[in-house]
C-alpha cells in the first residue's frame, strides 16, 4: 500500500502543472474556445513535447508505457486548467481502445502518431436516444464485398470535428462491431458545436460510408465489451479531471472568502460560510480517494469488480462536483454567475462532467442493482 | 380554515384566463413556455396591452390606479400570468419604486411618475447594488454631493437588471460621507439620458446579456428627483425591500415548470429506452420537488392570508424566498438532467424564434443548460439565501 | 381562503395547550409511562370533561361534529406536549371507523362511550410481514353458523392493550372485512410492550375468536377503501402532531441556544448554528402547510387526490420530523442523547411517527408511481 | 501508487484472522454481532486474552510493551477485529492516556501505569468533559489545590464512558485560577476508589447506561500522580487529541454494519412482499452510503500511508471524523428503518443474550432503533462535527 507518486510521476505533474499556469491562463482560454476550432494546434503540440501525449501509451508504439495512475495525473492537471484540447477523446477513449483492442497494423499505423501529437482520434458511439445504455444503437454496418458500408447517426461525439479518424460503433450481424474510419471520407458529415463547457462537440452523420475489411478494429460483432472498457477508462479519467478542477475551485472559493469584505471584515469570518467550505473540502477529499479506486480497479481481472468500483467513482465525484461547484458559484455571489470569472467555467465543465457518460442516477442503479446477489 | 378559493375568486380566475388566452400574442406566449430570447418589445407589448385593460397595477390600491384587487385577487392573476407565459413584468417600476413614490414622493412626484409607470412609457432599473457592497449594501459609496439645486452623482452601480431596456433609475447614493454608514444615504431618481451616464453589458454565465453595470461620472441631477428626505433614504430603501412579497416564492412559475419538467420526461428516453418519466429515480427526483411545491403553495397563500388581515410580516418572506429559490434551481436542474448528453451543446443562435438551423438534440433541450446555470442566480439575488437565513435568525433566536 | 381558526376551534386548541402545560409536565408523563398500563386513565377522564374526546364525533352521538381541522388542533396540541393517551388510537381510527362505516347500532353503542371517556378502541390490521401494504394480511374469519370465527396475528398494535373492543381485520370469502371484537373474549391474547416513544403497542393473537354477525362493520368483504380511509385519517393526524412535537423541540433548541454559553459567549451566536435552526424552522413551517393540506383533502371526493395529499403529507412531514429531531439533538450536544432532557424524548416520538402507517419511501413511491398518468 | 497491501501485510491478515477465530470466544461474538448488551467481563476476557498473545496494545511502540506493527498493520488488525465481532476496547487507557505517560511521564510513572494498562489491571476513564465545558473544554473548573505533597480535588466531570467499570481517571484539572483558561490547566491521574469520588450514572436516550457523572469531593491525589508539569497539562490533553486517529474513522465496524444491514434488507419484507433488498429506494440508499464508505477507506488508507511517512497530519483526522460519524449514523438508521413497524417495540430485556421472553418482530431487530438513537452521540463526542469543521477552517481558511 503506497499513496506515492513516483518521482517520474510526479515530475509529469509537475510540469504539466506549470506548463497550465504559465501557458493556459483563463484569457487564452476564452481565446482558445472562442476560435473557430475550439482548440489550439499550438497546445496540442506542446502536449505533445511535453511528453503527455504518450504517456498513457504502449511502449513499443512510441508511448511511456504509463497506466490508469499516470492518466490520472495527466487529467488532473488539465482539470485544474479546465484544458479543452481534445485529451480525452483522442488519448484516453481512441488510442486506449486501439491499443487494447486494434490489430498490429492499425496499433503501429496510430498510436506513434497519437503520441507525437499527429494525429486526433474520437469515438463515435452513442446516438440520439441511447441516453446513457451502451447497447441502444442503431446505426448499421453492413458487408459489401470485402468491406463494409454504414449507416446512421452518432450524436454528441465528443471533439468529434476535431479527430482525423474516428472509431465508429455499429450494428453487425453478429452484434455490434468497431470500424475505424477516416473523418474526411465521404459519408460522413459532421456538425461542430460548441458546448456549455467550452469543449466541442459534433453530431456525426453516416450515409452509405464505405470501409474496407481492415477497418475493423476487434472481431466482428465482439465490440460492446471493449466500448465498455474505454468508456470505462473515460469515466475514470473524468473524475480524476473532476478533481483537478474541484481543486482549484476551492482554492478560488477560499482566496475569495479571505479577501472579499463585506460588513467591513472577509466574508471568511462567518462561521456559515467556512462550513460550507469545509463539506467542499470533504467532498473533494472524498472523491479523490473514489478517483484512485477507480483508477486502480481499471486494471481488474473481475468486471463486476471493475463496474462496480467506476459507477461508484461516478456517483461519489459527480455528487461531489454539483455541491463543489454550486456552492463555489454561492459563495461568490453575483460575480460566481457571470462570464467573466473562471468560477462560472469550472462550475459549467463540473456539469457537463457529472452528465457525461452516465450521470449520478444512472450508476447509482448499475452500483445498487449489483448489489442483487448480496448477501 | 378554508384552503379553497371563494366562488367570487374563483370567477375572477376565470376573467383573467379568458382576459390572458385572448389578449397575450401568441409569438410571446411561445417565447416564454420554450424559454427562446427575449426582446424589449416582447415586454413592452405585454405591458400596454395589461395597461389598457386598467390591470397593470396589479399591487396598487386604486387611488394610484390600481385595480384595487385583494391580496388573493393579485395571487390568482399572477398565477394565471405565470401559467399562460405572459412575460415576467419588470418588477423595478410596478413593484419597487411604485410604493416608494406612493408613500414617501411628494404629490407632485407622484402625479409625474406613476402615470408613466403604468403606460410603460419610463421602464425603471434599481441602482442599489455596487461592485464592493452585495449583501453590505450599506456600505454603498456611489456619492451624490449637492451643488445649488443639484446633486453631482459620481460612482458605480452593478448588476442592473436589463438596465439596457431602462430610461429611468432609482439610486440609493451617498449624500453624507461623515454619518454612519446607513445615515448618509439618499433615495435619487435619475433620468438615463442624463450625460455621464454609461451603461455596458455583464454577460452571464450562460452567455446572455441581462444585467449591466451603470457608470456615473458627474451626473447632474435636479434636486426635485430626491424622495423624501436627504439622508433619510435607507428607511425607504428598507420599506421597499420589506414591502414585495405577493410573488417572491415564484409558485405560478414553478409550478408551470414543473409541468414542463414532466412533459420532457416524459418525451426523453431513460437508460432503459423507456420515458424517463417512468424511471424510479427521475420520478422520485420529480416527485419531491412537486411536494415541496405544494408545500410551499400552502405556505404561501398563508403568507397571503396573514397580509390581508394586516397581520405583521414574520419571517415568512425569507422563507417563501428561500424555499422558492431552491424549487426553481432543482426544477432547472432536473430539466437539464433529463436531457442527459443532449445538455452538452451550447446553441446560441437557436435561442432565436426565427432561428433556422438544425437543433441538436431536441427542440425543447436547447435554453434547458443556460437556465440551470442561470438559475443560480435565485439564491444569491434579492438579499442571497444566507442574507435571508440571518433575517429568520435574528427574528427567531434574536442572534 | 382563510387560514384562521374559528373562535371555537381557537377556545379548544388554548383549553388543551393549558391543560398539557400545567397537569402534563415532563415528570408526570414520565410517571406515566413508566406505570403499568402506559396511560393514565385520570388523563384520559380530563380529556374527556374537557371535551377533547368529543370534538371529531357526530352530533347525534354525542359528538361535538367536527372536522378534520379540530383533529389537526388536538394532535398538534397533544405533540406538544407528547401527550401518550390513546387519543388516536381511539377517537380518530377507532370511532372515526364505526362513525363512518358502522352500523347504527354500533355508533349508538360505541361513540357516545368514546365521546364520555368511557371505552377505547383499537385498530389491529397490520400483521407480521405486511410492512406498510394494507392488502397484505394473512388473519381469516370464516362463516360459522350466524356467526364468524377468527384465527390470526395481528402485530404491533397502536395502544392495543388499553382498548375495550378492537377493530379486526380479516379475510372473508368477499375480499376483506372489519370485525368490533370485545377485547377480553376468548380467543383473543394480548401481549403490551411499551414502544420506543413511551406509547404502547400490542401483538394481538386471535385463535378461534368466535363472534356474532353484529360484529361485522359494514360490509362483508368491502373494508380495504374503509381501512385506507381511517389511516389516512390517522396519517394527517399524525402529521399534525409531528407538527406540534416540532413546535416544542425548536422551542426547546432556540431556548438552549440563546442560554448555554461556550467560549464565553451564548452558543446561538455561532453563524453556522443558527442557520441550523433556521432551516428546522423552514422544515417546520413546510411541514405545517401539508398537515393543513392533508386534513383539508381528507374529505376530497376523488380519492386519488385525497391519497396525493396524504403521501406527499407524510414524505414531506417525515423529511421535515427527521431533520428537526435530529438537530434538536445535535444542537443540545450531549444532554440531547440522555434520558434526562425532554429533546431526546420528542426526537423518539418523532421517530416513530416517521415509520408509522408507511414512512417517507413508501409515501414517495406512492406519490411518485401516482404520476404515471401524466402530463 | 498502490492501492493493495503488501503479500506480508495479507500474510499477517491471515495470522489476525486465524487467532481471532480461534480465541474469540464465541457468546461474546454473538452479542457484539447481535447488538446485545455487553458487561464488564466481555470486555476484560478479550483484553486479556489479546494481552496473552502480546497484542493488546497495537498502537504502542515495542519499547514500552507494544508488537512493533507498523500503521498498516495496526489497521488490519483493527479491521479484522471489527469484522469478526470484537468487543471495541476501552480507548482510554491503551490509545488515549498511554500516549501521554509515553510521552510526558517520569520513567516511574511508565513503570508503574504501562504494565497495568496492558494487562487490564487499570481501566481507565476520561475525565475531560464537565457540566459547563463541553466544546469549551478548556473552560473546566475542576480545581486541585496543592497542599504538602497532594492535591485536593474538588469538581465534577460528566460524560464518562464506562466509568463505573473503571478504577482508574486521568483528569484536566485547574492548578491555577489566575492564569489564561488554558494555562492553569494540568494533568493529574486519579485512583477511582480515593475516598471523595461518587460516580452516578447518566441514563442514554436508549435507556442504557453508559456514561457516568463523577464528582469529586476533597479528594487528595499524591503530587506524583500528576503528569509532567503542573499547569502544562493543556499541551498533553491537545497532543492526546491529536494523537489517535488510525481508528477514527471505524471503517472495519462501519463494514461490518453495512454487511449487517444488508442481512437484515434481504430478510425484512418490503411493502410489495420482495425482500427489502430488492426495493429500488431501500437499495439505493444501502448503494449511497457503501459508496460514501468505500471512499472513506481509500481516504483512510491515505491518512494512514501519510502516518506510515511521519507526514504532519493535516485536516484529515477531522475528516475521518465527521465522514465516519457520519456514515455510522446512516447505517444505523438504515436498519431502523428496514424495521417498519416492528422499529416500535422497546424490549430492554431481550437485549440480554439469555432473555428468554418472546421477542416482537424479528430477533435481529430487538437493539436496532436503540442503537440509531445511541448513534446520535457519534457527531457529538470525541470534539462535535461542529467543532471538527471549526479545525478543518481553521486550516484551509485561516478563520
Amino acid at each position: 500500500m503506497n499513496f506515492n507518486f513516483s518521482e517520474e510521476q510526479q515530475q509529469l505533474r509537475d510540469t504539466l502543472d506549470r506548463y497550465v499556469r504559465k501557458d493556459y491562463g483563463f484569457e487564452k482560454r476564452r481565446g482558445i474556445i472562442n476560435g473557430n476550432d475550439g482548440w489550439s494546434r499550438e497546445v496540442w503540440a506542446q502536449l505533445a513535447d511535453l511528453g503527455v501525449l504518450a504517456v498513457g501509451l504502449p511502449e513499443e508504439y512510441g508511448g511511456l508505457g504509463g497506466g490508469p495512475f499516470d492518466t490520472l495525473l495527466v487529467m488532473e492537471a488539465l482539470g485544474r486548467g479546465m484544458v479543452v484540447e481534445p485529451y480525452l477523446a483522442t488519448v484516453v477513449l481512441g488510442a486506449g481502445l486501439v491499443a487494447r483492442a486494434g490489430s498490429e497494423a492499425q496499433k503501429a499505423d496510430l498510436l506513434p502518431a497519437v503520441a507525437g501529437g499527429d494525429l486526433r482520434l474520437a469515438l463515435a458511439h452513442y446516438e440520439r436516444g441511447s441516453r446513457y445504455d451502451l447497447a441502444r444503437i442503431q446505426t448499421t454496418a453492413r458487408r459489401d464485398g470485402d468491406g463494409w458500408v454504414l449507416d446512421g447517426h452518432k450524436s454528441v461525439v465528443m471533439h468529434g470535428a476535431a479527430a482525423d479518424r474516428l472509431l465508429v460503433s455499429a450494428r453487425t450481424q453478429g452484434g455490434i462491431s468497431l470500424f475505424l474510419v477516416d473523418a474526411q471520407a465521404a459519408g460522413i458529415t459532421r456538425h461542430d458545436t460548441p458546448a456549455q463547457d467550452g469543449h466541442r462537440v459534433a453530431e456525426v452523420a453516416l450515409k452509405g460510408l464505405r470501409v474496407g475489411n481492415d477497418a475493423l478494429v476487434g472481431a466482428e460483432g465482439a465490440a460492446l465489451p471493449q466500448i465498455e472498457l474505454a468508456l470505462d477508462h473515460a469515466i475514470a479519467a473524468l473524475c480524476a479531471e473532476a478533481v483537478g478542477a474541484m481543486g482549484s475551485l476551492i482554492e478560488a472559493t477560499v482566496g475569495y472568502l479571505k479577501t472579499r469584505k463585506q460588513f467591513g471584515v472577509p466574508i471568511g469570518s462567518f462561521q456559515a460560510l467556512q462550513h460550507r467550505a469545509v463539506e467542499m473540502y470533504l467532498h473533494a477529499e472524498q472523491a479523490r480517494s473514489m478517483s484512485y479506486l477507480a483508477a486502480d480497479k481499471l486494471g481488474a481481472s473481475d468486471v463486476a469488480e471493475r463496474r462496480r468500483a467506476i459507477s461508484g467513482a461516478k456517483v461519489l465525484v459527480g455528487n461531489a462536483a454539483r455541491y463543489v461547484g454550486q456552492q463555489a458559484v454561492q459563495l461568490h455571489g453575483g460575480i460566481g454567475v457571470t462570464d467573466e470569472l473562471a468560477v462560472g467555467h469550472y462550475f459549467k465543465r463540473l456539469t457537463m462532467i457529472t452528465l457525461l457518460l452516465g450521470d449520478v442516477d444512472h450508476h447509482l442503479a448499475l452500483f445498487s442493482e449489483a448489489m442483487g446477489d448480496l448477501p | 380554515m378554508d384552503l379553497n378559493f371563494t366562488a367570487a375568486d374563483e370567477a375572477f380566475r376565470g376573467e383573467v384566463r379568458a382576459f390572458i388566452d385572448k389578449k397575450l400574442p401568441p409569438d410571446i406566449r411561445r417565447k416564454v413556455l420554450e424559454g427562446q430570447r427575449m426582446v424589449k418589445d416582447d415586454y413592452y407589448r405585454w405591458h400596454v396591452i395589461l395597461h389598457e385593460q386598467g390591470w397593470i397595477a396589479a399591487n396598487w390600491p386604486k387611488e394610484f390606479g390600481g385595480p384595487g384587487w385583494t391580496a388573493a385577487q393579485q395571487h390568482i392573476f399572477e398565477e394565471e400570468c405565470a401559467d399562460a407565459g405572459a412575460p415576467i413584468l419588470s418588477p423595478f417600476g410596478l413593484r419597487m419604486v411604485a410604493p416608494v413614490i406612493m408613500a414617501f414622493a411628494s404629490p407632485e412626484q407622484q402625479q409625474y411618475y406613476l402615470p408613466r409607470i403604468r403606460s410603460g412609457e419610463h421602464w425603471w432599473c434599481q441602482g442599489y447594488s455596487e461592485p464592493g457592497s452585495g449583501s453590505d449594501l450599506a456600505s454603498l459609496r456611489t456619492r451624490a454631493e449637492r451643488v445649488g439645486d443639484k446633486y453631482i452623482v459620481n460612482g458605480q452601480k452593478t448588476w442592473t437588471t436589463l438596465g439596457h431596456h431602462g430610461n429611468w433609475i432609482f439610486c440609493l447614493v451617498r449624500t453624507n460621507a461623515e454619518a454612519r454608514k446607513q445615515e448618509g444615504i439618499s433615495f435619487l431618481l435619475i433620468d438615463m439620458k442624463t450625460p455621464g451616464i454609461t451603461v455596458r453589458p455583464i454577460i452571464m454565465i450562460d452567455g446572455e446579456h441581462e444585467v449591466n453595470e451603470v457608470w456615473f461620472e458627474n451626473v447632474e441631477v435636479p434636486v426635485g428627483n430626491l424622495i423624501g428626505e436627504e439622508n433619510n433614504g435607507w428607511t425607504y430603501a428598507k420599506y421597499l425591500l420589506g414591502h414585495e412579497r405577493t410573488n417572491i416564492a415564484e409558485v405560478g412559475r414553478s409550478k408551470r415548470r414543473l409541468k414542463r419538467l414532466k412533459e420532457i420526461a416524459a418525451k426523453q428516453p431513460g437508460s432503459d429506452g423507456k420515458p424517463l418519466l417512468q424511471d424510479v429515480r427521475f420520478r422520485d427526483r420529480i416527485a419531491q420537488v412537486e411536494i415541496e411545491l405544494m408545500a410551499l403553495e400552502i405556505t404561501n397563500l398563508r403568507v397571503i392570508s396573514a397580509d390581508m388581515e394586516g397581520r405583521a410580516p414574520g419571517p415568512e418572506a425569507s422563507l417563501l424566498k428561500i424555499r422558492g429559490s431552491e424549487i426553481q434551481q432543482t426544477l432547472t436542474e432536473l430539466m437539464m438532467q433529463a436531457l442527459g448528453h443532449d445538455a452538452l451543446p451550447y446553441q446560441h443562435a437557436a435561442m432565436e424564434p426565427d432561428f433556422s438551423g438544425e437543433v441538436i438534440g431536441p427542440d425543447y433541450g436547447v435554453p434547458l443548460s443556460g437556465q440551470y446555470f442561470n438559475f443560480r442566480k435565485t439564491t444569491i439575488y434579492g438579499g442571497s439565501n444566507e442574507i435571508q437565513r440571518n433575517i429568520i435568525s435574528k427574528m427567531i433566536l434574536g442572534f
